[in-house]
C-alpha cells in the first residue's frame, strides 16, 4: 500500500519528447502488441453492452410494460440512470472549462480523459429520454420541425428544454474536446508507423502544423469555448433539476433544485473520474503525470461538492417542515421511515457521512480508500436520485392511489447494459487516441523546467505576459503590413 | 349518442319500433345471422349483412377493441380471416328508413337479474348495441343502473359464448336436436321422468307457455332455482301472514330505516330504484322533508352498511336476537332474549326513533338472516303502520314461487339420483355450479339419461348435458319480464341473435311441439290475448316504444291480516365459536358474470378487491388467528372444508369469515379460469347463508390478490369532507374551514360561451361502480388483467376511493367518485413536451392520443392521479366478434399512450353540432356523460357552469361544494359537495 | 545564367526552414526576421509559445467577435421561434398559462445562444486558419515532420517574399542560432 | 519522405466538404417535396372503381346535386354513398343495358351491394363532421375539389392535419353562402375575405381559439 508523498503536477526530469512519447505510444501500439488486458476489458464491457441491447430489444417489442413502471410512478429506472448519466458527464466539462478559466494547470493531465468520460457519460444520457417514451419511434415529436400537422413541441415543458439543453451539452462538448485534440492529433500523425494510421490521423488533425497564426486563433476558440461551456454545464444540470422542481409532486417541488443537482453532479462527476483515473494510472503508468497532488484535488472538490450536496438535503427537509405543508411533510416523514427508507438512509451515509473522511490528508493520499470512496459516492448518488423520483412519486397526495415501485429485469439490464456501453466507449478511446493533452503537457513541462532554463534576451517580458498576449497598440499597427 | 332527454327519446323509440315491425316483415336488411354462427368468415358475411356497419368496420379495424382476456384464442380460427384495414365501402343495397349513418338509435328494452326486469335503454349504432342504460319510464331504474346491467355488452359479444348445438362434445344444429326431442318426447308420456328447472321466472308469457307445458304433461315437475332467490323473504311472510307475500319498499317515505342485515342498495330485487329513493332522502338540504337515517346491522360490511348512519358488525345469527329486542320493545308478543344482546347500547335510542317515525319508519331484513328475522321486521313495520306507506306487500313477482327454492332443488335432485327423472330441462341456470355441495348435483346429473340445458356458454352445465342449447342474449331475443314491483315490461331484441341462439320461450315452444315457433310470435300472441279492446297494433307499437307496460305493477295484497308471531319458535341458542358467512359478490354475482372481463377487473366497492373474491377477516379476528394478507385458509364446516386466500377488511365482523359466491368456477371461458374460490363447496342447502361452526387453519402458501386501493385511511388529509347534520346546521361552512384561497400568478381569463364542470355529491354516492363500468363502455376502456392491476395499471379512467375514518375495529367508510378533474391550472398540460394534452375554449382538458409520445410527465405531475398509461397494447385488435362492441365516437388507444376521461366529449361534440345546425344553444341536462346517466342516485350531475340556472351550477353555489386538493390551485371543474351524515344525537358510537 | 539558375530554382522552392531547439531561441530568430523586413514568414512550435505572436506582429484573433456573433444569432432566434410558435402561429391554452410566457423560453434560448455560439466559433477557426489542409509544403521536410510536432522548433520564411533572396536569407538564417537551415520545395 | 497527401488534396478536401453540404440539403429536400408529391399522397390518382361513373357527366351535364347521392352529407358526420337503388332510380330507364353498368344491376339483383374502392381515407383518430361543415358554409369544393371536372372521383388533397388547420384558424379564406355550398368553380362576388367575415358572423361559426382546440377534431 503505498503512501504518496507531497509531489508536483508532474515528474521531474521529463521533457518534450518523453512526454510525447510516454502518452502518444500508448494508442500507437501495433495491433499485433496489443495488450491483452486491453482486450479482455474490451471484451468483458462489449459483453456487458449486449445486456443493454437485448433489455432495449425486449422494450421496443413489448413496451414500458416491460419495466416495473406503473401508477402513479412513472418515472423509474430511466430517468434515474438519465440523471446519473448526465452528474457524471459534468466533471469533464468543468475540468477542463472551469479550471482552465481558473489557470489550474494541474488540469492538464486529467482534463482530456474526463472529457472523453464526459461524452460517453452525456451519450448513455441520451439514450433514456429517447428509450422512456411510450412511442419512442416519434421521438422527433419533442423536436421543432416543419411537420404536416403545423404543430410545434410545447416550449413551458422542461422535457423540450432537456432536448435543447442535451442535445448542446453533447455537440459543444464533442467539440471542445475535438478542438483540444487537434494538435495532438498532428502529433499521433507525425509518430504513426503505419500508414493508414498516418493518413487517418493526418485527416483527423486537418493539417495542424503548429504554426504561431494556428496557435493564435486556436487558443483563443478553446479560451472561449470554455467561457461558454462554463455557464452551459451548470445550465444542464438545472434544467434536469427543473425537471423536477417543475412539477408539484410533493419531494419534488422545491426551489432548490438547480443549484442542488448541479452540486450533485459535479461531485458525482469527480466521483467518477477518481473511479476510472485510479486503476488506468496504474495500468498506464502515468504515475509521472498523473500525481498525489491530482488525486488530492479531486478530493478536496468532491468534500466541498459534498458538503454542498449535503446542505441541499438539509434544506429539503427544513423545508419540508418549516413550510407547514402537509404534503411535503408526509413525504419527508415517508422517506425517514417508508418503504424506501433504507435507501434513504443508504444515501445520506455515502453521500453524506463517508465522504467527511475526506477531511483527512491520510485519506486523501491513500489511493486505495480514495478509490472505495468514490466508488461508494457513485452508488450513494444513484440511490439519491432513486429516492427523489421515485419515493416522492410512490406517495403522492391521494393515498387511494398509493402503490411502490419494484424494478423489473428489463430495468436493471438496461442500467448495467449502459455501463456497458461506457467502458466500451473508453476502452475504445484509450486505444486509438492520447488519453492526456500532449501539447499541453509538453507546455507544463518547459514552464516547470523553466527557471532553470537559459535566459535568453526579452524571454523574461514574454513571460511576464499573460497569453494569449494582446499586441500594444502600435505593433498592431505596424503588423498592418505584415500579412 | 345524440341526447338522453326524455322528449327526445320518445320519437326516436317509437321510429324504432317501427322499425322492428317492419323489419320482422319484409325481408330487409335486418336479416338473420344465423349462418354467422359456424361460418368462420364473420368479417365477410356481416359486410353482406350489415353494409353500413361493414363500411364502419372498414376503419374501425384498425381503431383498436376492448379486449377479453384470452378471448383472442377463443377467436383464432375467426380472426385469421380478418382483413386488417380495410379499403373498400360498402352502400345499402336499399337503405332502412331511421338508419342514419353516424347516428345512434335507442332501442326501450329490459334485461333480466335473477328473473326480475330492469327496465332499459339500449344505444345502438350502425345495428350494433354498444351501450344500456336504465329506462327512465320504468319503475325499477328510472334512468339509473347497476354494474352488471351496464356490463351486459360486453356479455353480448363475448367471443365465449356458446356458438353451436352440442350433443355430446359434437357440434349439431337446431334441426338435429328437435328431431331428437320429437323421438324424445314420444316417451314422456304423462311426463313423469320430465322435469324443468330454470331460474327465477317472472315473465307472463313464459310462466304461461309452462302452464301449457305442465297441461300437457301433468306429471312433469318445474323447479325454479336460484342461489340468491328471495326465499327467507317470502317464508317469513308465509310466517306472519300466511302467504308468501313478497315486500316491497318505498325509501322515499322512510325517515327511519333499520335494516337487518338487508343490503337493499345491492341485493334486493329493485336495488336500483331504492338507490334513487333512498339517495334523494339523504341530502341534508332536502325538496322532499327531512333527510332519513340509516341504521344498519349487519353480518358481513356491505355497501348499504357503508352509507349507514349507524353501523354494527355483528356475527350474523346474533342479529335475530337484536329484532326480538326491538319487537318486544315494541311491545310485540315475542320473547325477547334475556340479557344484553349485540347491539344493546342501540336498543332504547333506536326503538324511540322508531316509534317517533312512526309509519315513516322501515324496517327490513336481509335474505341472509332465517324467515324469523323477516316475520320480525314485518310484523315491526305494521305495528309502527308502515305497511301501506313505506313498505307494501304484493304476491309474489315470480308467479307461484313460494320462496322454496333450496328444499324443490333438494328434492329434485334426489328424484334425478333415485333415477325417476328422465329428461332435465335446465333454462338459465348452472346447477353443477351452484347447486349446494350437501346435494351432490353433479351426479345426481348423471342419472338423469336426457339433459337439455339452454347455456349462454358452455358452463359447468352444459358440459355434462346431453344437449347444450346456444341461449339468445337478453340483447338478442324476444321476451318480457316483471319488475321488482310487478311491472311489465318488453324484452326487445336489438341485434340478431349472434350465435342462433334460442330465448326460453323458442326452447318451450319446441319442448310444445313448434321447433320453428319465433320468439317474437310467440310473445305477440301472447300478448294479443292479454290485451284486449283497441287496436292492439297501435297498443303494440306504443309498448314497444315505451318498453314498460303501464299500470301493471301488483297491487298491494288488500286485506293483509295482522301479523302473527306465535308461529316462530324460540331464539336459536347463541352459537359461539367463529361462523362463516356468504354474500352475492360484488362484481360477478352468483357466478353468472365471471367470464365478464369488465366486472372481474372491476374493484368491489369495500375492499378494492378484483379478479378474485377472498375470505374476508376482521382484523381483529385475524391478529387472533395469527392470520396475514393472502394467506392460505383451509376452512372447515363440518365434514366439507375449502381453501381460500385471506383478506383482513376492517368493519367485518369480528369472528366471521366472510366469502362472497360466484368464483372458483372451472368451466364457461378463460376470462373466469382460476380466478377465486368456490364457496358452494361448504355451502348447504340446511344453511346457504350462514353457518357456526366454523375451523380456520392457516394453510403453507400466500396467494396474491390484486386490489386496486393498498391503503385505508385518508392520513388526515381534507379530501372526503364530511360532518353531522347537527354540526353541518351549525356551521354550513364547514367544507371550507381552514380554507386558503389559492392565487395564481396567471390572471383568471373569464369565461365565455359554454363552461362544462362536473359535480359529485358525495351524500348521494353510495360506491355502486356503476359509473366505472358505464364509463368502460362508452369510452372502450380495456380490462388489463390481474397481474397488470397488481402492478397498478388498471385503466379505469373514474374510479372511486374508499377510505375508512375512525378505528379499524369499527371504522366508517366515505367514498370519493374520481373522475379527471379538468383543472382550469391543468398541471398535466404545462409538462407536456408535445402539446398532446391542452385545454379547450370550453374548458375540457384534452386528451390528443394521437399526439401522445407517452412520456407519462403529466401523470406524475397529476395530483388526482386519474391519467392512466398503456403500459402494454392492452387494445385487442384481433378478436372479431368484439368489433361490434366498439364505441365508434372514441378513438380506442393503442400502446404507449396516455388516456382519461374527457368528460365524454364525443357527447358534448355531438351536442353542439346537433344544437348548431338546429341554430339554439344547447340546454342543460342535454349532455349528460355516461357515468352520470348510469348513477342510480344521480350523484353525478354534468352541464354548463356559465349558466346561472343550470343544475351544476346551483349545486356549485352550495357552500357545502368544494375542490379535491384546490389549495393547489389546480381550479379543478370536478368539485364535489361535502358529505352530512345523520346519525341519532342519543347514540354515542364508541370509536 | 546564374541568375537563371536562382529564378527557376525559385519556381519550385517554397522557401528555407531553419530549426530552433528552444522556443526562447525562436522568439528571438523571429523578431530578427522580422526587423529584417521579411512579412512572409511563419513560425512552428510544438505547443504554444510566448512571445511568438508579437515578434511576429500577429493581429490578435477575431475569434471572439465571430462567437459573439453566432451567440446573439442564436439567442435571437431561439426566442423569437417559441414566441411565434405560441404566441402567433398555433396559440393554445396549455394549463391556462399564458400565450406569451417568456420566463419558459428562457432556457431553451440560452441553449442556442450557446450552441449557435460554438459552432460560429469552430467555423471561424475553420476559416482563419484555413482548415482542413491536409497539403502543406512544409511536409514536404522530413526532419519538419518528425520534430515540429513533438520537440522542435521551426521558423519558415517563403521565397515570395519580396526580400527573399536564398543566399542572404539563408546567411540570415543561420546566424539567428538554429541548429539547421533547409530548403523546401513547393 | 513524400508528404502523406499530395498538394492536390487540400482542393480535394474543400470541394468534398462544399458538395457534402449541396447533398444534404438535395437530400432533405428532396424528402420534403416527395411527401408532397401525388405518388406519396395519392392527389390526383385515379383509383379504380367497379363502375367507372362519370362525375363531371352528372354533375356538370345532368346537374345533380351532390346530395342526390350523398344523402347525408347535411345530416351527419358521413356523406353517405347511394345505395344501388339510387342509381337504379334512373338506370332501371336509362342506359338499362350498357355494360358498364352491369355491376350495379347484379348488385341490385342479388343484393349484394357493390364494392367501391375509397378515395378519402382520413386517420381512425380523426372525427370529421360533414354535417357541421356543410350547414357552415365550407362547400364540397373546398376540400373535394372540381367533381364536376372529374370521371372517377380523385382525391383533391392530401388531407394533411396542416391543410384543416389552416382553415380552422381563419375560416373567412374560405366560407360561402350556404346557396352555394354545392356549387362547383363557385366565385365570389366580391373580396372574399370581407364576405367570409361576414359570413363567419351571419353563421356564428366558432372562434379560432375554439376551432383550434384539439378536441374538435381528435376525441
Amino acid at each position: 500500500m503505498e503512501i504518496l508523498e507531497q509531489t508536483p503536477i508532474i515528474e521531474p526530469g521529463h521533457t518534450s519528447l518523453s512526454v510525447t512519447s510516454a502518452i502518444a505510444d500508448v494508442p500507437l501500439t501495433p495491433i499485433r502488441r496489443t495488450p491483452v488486458g486491453w482486450i479482455a476489458g474490451l471484451l468483458l464491457a462489449f459483453a456487458i453492452m449486449m445486456a443493454l441491447l437485448y433489455a432495449v430489444g425486449a422494450l421496443f417489442i413489448e413496451g414500458i410494460g416491460v419495466w416495473g413502471v406503473n401508477a402513479p410512478v412513472g418515472w423509474a429506472f430511466a430517468i434515474v440512470n438519465f440523471v446519473w448519466w448526465i452528474g457524471i458527464g459534468h466533471a469533464g466539462t468543468l475540468i477542463s472549462a472551469i479550471l482552465l478559466l481558473l489557470r489550474q494547470d494541474w488540469r492538464t493531465s486529467i482534463n482530456r480523459f474526463a472529457e472523453a468520460m464526459t461524452l460517453f457519460a452525456v451519450a448513455n444520457a441520451a439514450l433514456f429520454p429517447i428509450l422512456h417514451l411510450g412511442r419512442p419511434w416519434l421521438f422527433f415529436y419533442l423536436m421543432p420541425y416543419p411537420n404536416s400537422m403545423g404543430l410545434w413541441p410545447q416550449f413551458r415543458s422542461p422535457l423540450v428544454w432537456d432536448v435543447f439543453a442535451i442535445t448542446t451539452y453533447a455537440l459543444v462538448s464533442l467539440l471542445f474536446w475535438y478542438m483540444g485534440l487537434v494538435p495532438d492529433l498532428a502529433t499521433m500523425r507525425d509518430r504513426a508507423k503505419n500508414i493508414w494510421a498516418k493518413r487517418i490521423y493526418a485527416l483527423a488533425s486537418l493539417g495542424w502544423r503548429g504554426s504561431a497564426r494556428h496557435w493564435s486563433h486556436y487558443l483563443s476558440l478553446y479560451l472561449l469555448m470554455a467561457a461558454l461551456a462554463t455557464p452551459l454545464v451548470i445550465s444542464v444540470h438545472s434544467i434536469v433539476g427543473m425537471d423536477f422542481a417543475y412539477g408539484l409532486v410533493p419531494g419534488w417541488h422545491s426551489t432548490i433544485f438547480p443549484p442542488y443537482f448541479v452540486a450533485g453532479a459535479v461531485f458525482s462527476g469527480f466521483a467518477m473520474v477518481l473511479t476510472l483515473l485510479i486503476p488506468l494510472r496504474a495500468a498506464f503508468h502515468w504515475k509521472d503525470f498523473i500525481t498525489a497532488r491530482h488525486l488530492e484535488n479531486m478530493a478536496k472538490v468532491m468534500l466541498s461538492m459534498g458538503l454542498v450536496v449535503a446542505y441541499g438535503y438539509l434544506m429539503e427537509i427544513f423545508n419540508a417542515f418549516y413550510s407547514g405543508d402537509i404534503f411535503e411533510r408526509a413525504n419527508t416523514l415517508d422517506r425517514f421511515t417508508g418503504f424506501y427508507s433504507p435507501l434513504f438512509w443508504g444515501l445520506i451515509a455515502a453521500n453524506v457521512v463517508i465522504p467527511q473522511l475526506l477531511w483527512f490528508k491520510g485519506v486523501r493520499r491513500n489511493v486505495l480508500v480514495l478509490f472505495v470512496i468514490s466508488l461508494i459516492v457513485n452508488v450513494g448518488m444513484w440511490l439519491e436520485r432513486f429516492v427523489i423520483i421515485v419515493q416522492s412519486l410512490s406517495k403522492d397526495f391521494l393515498p387511494s392511489s398509493w402503490h411502490i415501485y419494484l424494478p423489473t429485469i428489463y430495468d436493471i439490464l438496461t442500467y448495467v447494459g449502459t455501463l456497458g456501453l461506457f467502458l466500451t466507449l473508453l476502452f475504445l478511446f484509450l486505444r486509438v487516441l492520447p488519453a492526456i493533452s500532449i501539447f499541453e503537457m509538453r507546455e507544463l513541462v518547459h514552464e516547470t523546467g523553466h527557471h532553470n532554463a537559459v535566459a535568453v534576451e526579452n524571454a523574461t517580458d514574454g513571460k511576464a505576459q499573460v497569453y494569449p498576449a494582446k499586441p500594444t497598440k502600435k505593433e498592431a499597427d505596424t503588423a498592418k503590413g505584415g500579412r | 349518442m345524440t341526447t338522453n332527454s326524455d322528449e327526445q327519446r320518445q320519437p326516436l323509440d317509437l321510429a324504432a319500433a317501427r322499425q322492428q315491425l317492419r323489419e320482422k316483415k319484409g325481408k330487409d336488411y335486418w336479416r338473420s345471422l344465423n349462418e354467422l354462427a359456424n361460418s368462420p368468415e364473420f368479417e365477410k358475411v356481416i359486410e353482406q349483412e350489415y353494409p353500413r356497419q361493414a363500411s364502419l368496420l372498414g376503419t374501425l379495424n384498425r381503431r383498436d377493441f376492448l379486449k377479453v382476456l384470452g378471448a383472442s384464442l377463443a377467436l383464432a380460427g375467426l380472426t385469421a380471416c380478418v382483413p386488417q384495414g380495410s379499403d373498400k365501402i360498402l352502400p345499402y343495397v336499399k337503405p332502412p328508413e331511421v338508419l342514419l349513418p353516424g347516428k345512434p338509435v335507442l332501442f326501450a328494452s329490459t334485461v333480466l337479474q335473477d328473473g326480475y326486469g330492469q327496465g332499459v335503454l339500449i344505444t345502438t349504432t350502425m345495428g350494433r348495441p354498444i351501450k344500456v342504460d336504465g329506462n327512465p319510464k320504468h319503475p325499477a331504474t328510472l334512468g339509473g343502473s347497476d354494474v352488471f346491467m351496464q356490463a351486459l355488452p360486453l356479455e353480448l359479444y363475448d367471443p365465449e359464448r356458446l356458438k353451436q348445438v352440442m350433443n355430446q362434445k359434437t357440434a349439431k344444429t337446431w334441426g338435429d336436436f328437435t328431431n331428437a326431442l320429437g323421438s324424445l318426447s314420444g316417451n314422456w308420456g304423462q311426463g313423469a321422468g320430465l322435469r324443468i328447472l330454470s331460474g327465477m321466472t317472472t315473465s307472463p308469457s313464459l310462466i304461461d307457455q309452462m302452464g301449457a307445458l305442465l297441461k300437457k304433461y301433468p306429471q312433469a315437475k318445474w323447479v325454479q332455482f336460484s342461489p340468491v332467490a328471495r326465499n327467507n323473504s317470502l317464508a317469513g311472510a308465509n310466517l306472519v301472514f300466511g302467504q308468501p307475500y313478497e315486500p316491497v319498499y318505498d325509501f322515499s317515505k322512510a325517515d327511519v330505516i333499520l335494516s337487518l342485515d338487508c343490503d337493499f342498495l345491492f341485493a334486493e330485487p329493485g336495488h336500483v330504484r331504492y338507490g334513487r329513493d333512498f339517495g334523494v332522502r339523504r341530502q341534508p338540504i332536502s325538496a322532499n322533508g327531512t333527510m332519513n337515517r340509516l341504521y344498519m346491522i349487519e353480518g358481513s360490511s356491505t355497501m348499504t352498511g357503508s352509507n349507514a348512519d349507524h353501523r354494527l358488525a355483528v356475527k350474523p345469527s346474533q342479529i335475530e336476537g337484536f329484532a326480538r329486542a326491538i319487537a318486544a320493545r315494541l311491545g310485540l308478543a315475542v320473547t325477547a332474549p334475556t340479557g344484553d344482546v349485540a347491539g344493546q347500547p342501540w336498543l332504547d335510542a333506536l326503538t324511540a326513533d322508531l316509534k317517533s317515525a312512526g309509519k315513516g319508519a322501515l324496517v327490513l331484513a336481509g335474505e341472509r338472516q332465517p324467515a324469523a328475522v323477516h316475520a320480525l321486521a314485518y310484523a315491526i313495520n305494521q305495528a309502527l303502520g308502515a305497511v301501506g306507506n313505506t313498505v307494501n306487500f304484493i304476491a309474489p313477482v315470480a308467479q307461484g314461487y313460494a320462496g322454496d327454492g333450496y328444499t324443490a332443488l333438494k328434492t329434485l335432485a334426489q328424484e334425478m339420483s333415485s333415477g325417476a327423472v328422465d329428461t332435465l330441462v335446465i333454462l338459465d341456470s348452472n346447477p353443477a355450479y351452484t347447486a349446494p355441495a350437501d346435494l351432490d348435483f353433479v351426479k345426481a346429473m348423471g342419472k338423469v339419461k336426457n339433459v337439455i340445458t339452454l347455456a349462454n356458454a358452455m358452463d359447468e352445465t352444459a358440459v355434462l348435458s346431453s344437449w347444450a342449447i346456444p341461449a339468445a342474449h337478453s340483447m338478442e331475443s324476444w321476451g318480457d319480464a316483471r319488475a321488482f314491483d310487478g311491472t311489465i315490461s318488453i324484452i326487445q331484441p336489438t341485434i340478431e341473435p349472434l350465435y342462433g341462439g334460442k330465448s326460453a320461450l323458442e326452447l318451450i315452444a319446441a319442448l310444445l311441439g313448434q321447433p320453428v315457433a319465433r320468439g317474437y310470435d310467440l310473445l305477440r300472441t301472447y300478448w294479443q290475448g292479454q290485451l284486449k279492446g283497441g287496436d292492439f297494433a297501435l297498443t303494440w307499437r306504443d309498448l314497444l316504444g315505451k318498453g314498460v307496460i303501464a299500470d301493471t305493477a301488483s297491487a298491494p295484497i288488500a286485506s293483509l291480516p295482522t301479523a302473527t308471531l306465535n308461529g316462530m319458535g324460540a331464539l336459536p341458542a347463541a352459537a359461539s365459536g367463529m361462523e362463516i358467512v356468504f354474500e352475492p359478490d360484488y362484481t360477478v354475482w352468483d357466478g353468472r358474470f365471471t367470464n365478464n372481463a369488465w366486472l372481474q377487473e372491476l374493484p368491489k366497492p369495500l375492499s378494492k378487491l378484483t379478479w378474485d373474491n377472498a375470505a374476508y377477516l376482521s382484523p381483529a379476528t385475524a391478529t387472533k388467528l395469527a392470520i396475514t394478507d393472502g394467506d392460505m385458509l383451509i376452512l372447515h364446516v363440518g365434514e366439507r372444508n375449502m381453501q381460500a386466500a385471506a383478506s383482513i377488511q376492517p368493519g367485518q365482523p369480528d369472528d366471521v369469515v366472510v366469502l362472497s359466491l360466484g368464483y372458483g368456477r372451472k368451466e364457461g371461458g378463460s376470462v373466469l379460469a382460476n380466478s377465486g374460490f368456490n364457496a358452494n363447496l361448504i355451502r348447504t342447502s340446511a344453511a346457504p347463508w350462514f353457518q357456526s361452526g366454523l375451523q380456520v387453519t392457516k394453510g403453507r402458501e400466500k396467494y396474491t390478490l390484486a386490489t386496486t386501493h393498498e391503503h385505508w385511511t385518508m392520513e388526515n388529509r381534507d379530501l372526503v369532507r364530511s360532518t353531522d347534520l347537527e354540526d353541518y346546521k351549525a356551521h354550513p361552512n364547514f367544507a371550507h374551514d381552514g380554507e386558503e384561497q389559492a392565487i395564481t400568478l396567471y390572471g383568471q381569463e373569464e369565461r365565455t360561451g359554454y363552461a362544462w364542470g362536473m359535480s359529485i355529491n358525495l351524500n348521494s354516492c353510495i360506491g355502486c361502480n356503476a359509473c366505472v363500468i358505464a364509463c368502460q363502455s362508452e369510452n372502450n376502456i380495456p380490462t388489463v388483467g390481474k397481474d397488470q392491476v397488481i402492478r397498478g395499471r388498471e385503466m379505469h379512467w373514474i374510479r372511486i376511493d374508499r377510505y375508512y375514518k375512525g378505528s379499524a375495529n369499527r371504522p366508517r367508510f366515505v367514498y370519493q367518485p374520481v373522475p379527471c378533474m379538468h383543472c382550469e391550472k391543468a398541471p398535466c398540460e404545462v409538462v407536456c413536451p408535445v402539446e398532446a394534452t391542452s385545454h379547450s375554449a370550453e374548458g375540457i382538458n384534452e386528451m390528443t392520443y394521437n399526439r401522445c409520445v407517452g412520456t407519462r410527465y403529466c401523470a406524475n405531475n397529476c395530483p388526482y392521479k386519474v391519467r392512466r398509461f398503456n403500459f402494454y397494447k392492452y387494445v385487442d385488435e384481433n378478436v372479431a366478434s368484439m368489433r361490434a362492441l366498439r364505441n365508434p365516437d372514441v378513438t380506442a388507444r393503442s400502446r404507449g399512450v396516455m388516456e382519461k376521461c374527457t368528460y365524454c366529449v364525443q357527447r358534448v361534440n355531438e351536442a353542439r353540432i346537433q344544437a348548431e345546425a338546429e341554430g339554439r344553444p344547447i340546454a342543460d341536462g342535454e349532455v349528460q356523460t355516461a357515468c352520470q346517466v348510469a348513477c342510480p342516485t344521480q350523484a353525478i350531475v354534468f352541464g354548463n357552469i356559465n349558466d346561472a340556472n343550470s343544475t351544476v351550477r346551483k349545486l356549485k353555489d352550495l357552500p357545502l361544494n368544494y375542490g379535491l386538493l384546490a389549495d393547489l390551485g389546480t381550479q379543478p371543474r370536478t368539485t364535489y359537495v361535502a358529505q352530512v351524515k345523520n346519525p341519532n344525537p342519543m347514540i354515542k358510537e364508541e370509536a | 545564367m546564374d541568375n537563371t539558375l536562382i529564378e527557376d530554382k525559385k519556381q519550385k522552392l517554397y522557401g528555407l526552414l531553419a530549426k530552433f531547439d528552444t522556443p526562447e531561441a525562436l522568439v528571438a530568430a523571429t523578431r530578427r526576421v522580422y526587423e529584417a523586413g521579411y512579412r512572409k514568414f511563419d513560425a512552428y512550435s510544438p505547443y504554444p509559445v510566448e512571445g511568438l505572436q508579437q515578434a511576429m506582429h500577429l493581429r490578435s484573433s477575431p475569434m471572439p467577435f465571430i462567437v459573439l456573433a453566432g451567440a446573439i444569432i442564436g439567442g435571437v432566434s431561439g426566442f423569437g421561434m417559441q414566441a411565434f410558435a405560441t404566441v402567433i402561429d398555433y396559440p393554445q391554452n396549455i394549463g391556462g398559462r399564458p400565450l406569451f410566457s417568456w420566463p419558459a423560453y428562457i432556457p431553451i434560448t440560452f441553449e442556442l445562444i450557446i450552441l449557435l455560439g460554438a459552432f460560429a466559433g469552430v467555423a471561424g477557426l475553420f476559416f482563419f486558419t484555413r482548415f482542413p489542409q491536409p497539403y502543406h509544403p512544409v511536409f514536404n521536410s522530413a526532419d519538419f515532420n518528425a520534430h515540429a510536432s513533438q520537440d522542435s522548433f521551426y521558423l519558415g520564411i517563403e521565397a515570395d517574399d519580396p526580400q527573399f533572396q536564398l543566399e542572404r536569407t539563408q546567411r540570415l538564417m543561420e546566424q539567428l542560432g538554429s541548429v539547421q537551415v533547409s530548403e523546401i520545395e513547393a | 519522405m513524400p508528404p502523406i497527401f499530395s498538394s492536390r488534396s487540400n482542393t480535394f478536401v474543400r470541394v468534398s466538404i462544399v458538395v457534402g453540404l449541396i447533398a444534404i440539403t438535395a437530400i432533405v429536400g428532396y424528402l420534403v417535396w416527395w411527401t408532397h408529391s401525388s405518388t406519396f399522397n395519392q392527389v390526383g390518382v385515379k383509383v379504380p372503381q367497379p363502375v367507372p361513373f362519370p362525375h363531371n357527366f352528372h354533375v356538370a351535364v345532368l346537374g345533380l346535386n351532390c346530395r342526390y347521392c350523398h344523402t347525408g352529407v347535411d345530416k351527419a358526420a358521413f356523406a353517405d354513398l347511394p345505395p344501388t337503388e339510387t342509381c337504379m332510380s334512373c338506370h332501371s330507364q336509362i342506359a338499362t343495358n350498357d355494360p358498364a353498368l352491369a355491376p350495379v344491376r347484379d348488385s341490385w339483383k342479388t343484393g349484394k351491394p357493390i364494392a367501391w374502392n375509397k378515395v378519402y381515407q382520413v386517420p381512425d383518430y380523426v372525427y370529421f363532421n360533414h354535417q357541421a361543415h356543410v350547414g357552415k358554409g365550407v362547400a364540397c369544393e373546398t376540400c373535394h375539389g372540381r367533381v364536376d371536372q372529374m370521371t372517377t372521383a380523385v382525391k383533391a388533397n392530401a388531407m394533411y392535419m396542416s391543410f384543416c388547420v389552416d382553415c380552422h384558424r381563419d375560416p373567412a379564406q374560405y366560407v360561402r353562402p350556404r346557396a352555394n355550398v354545392y356549387d362547383m368553380g363557385y366565385k365570389p362576388d366580391g373580396d372574399q375575405h370581407k364576405i367570409g367575415e361576414k359570413l363567419v358572423k351571419d353563421y356564428a361559426i366558432l372562434p379560432p381559439t375554439q376551432l383550434m382546440n384539439c378536441s374538435i377534431c381528435h376525441r
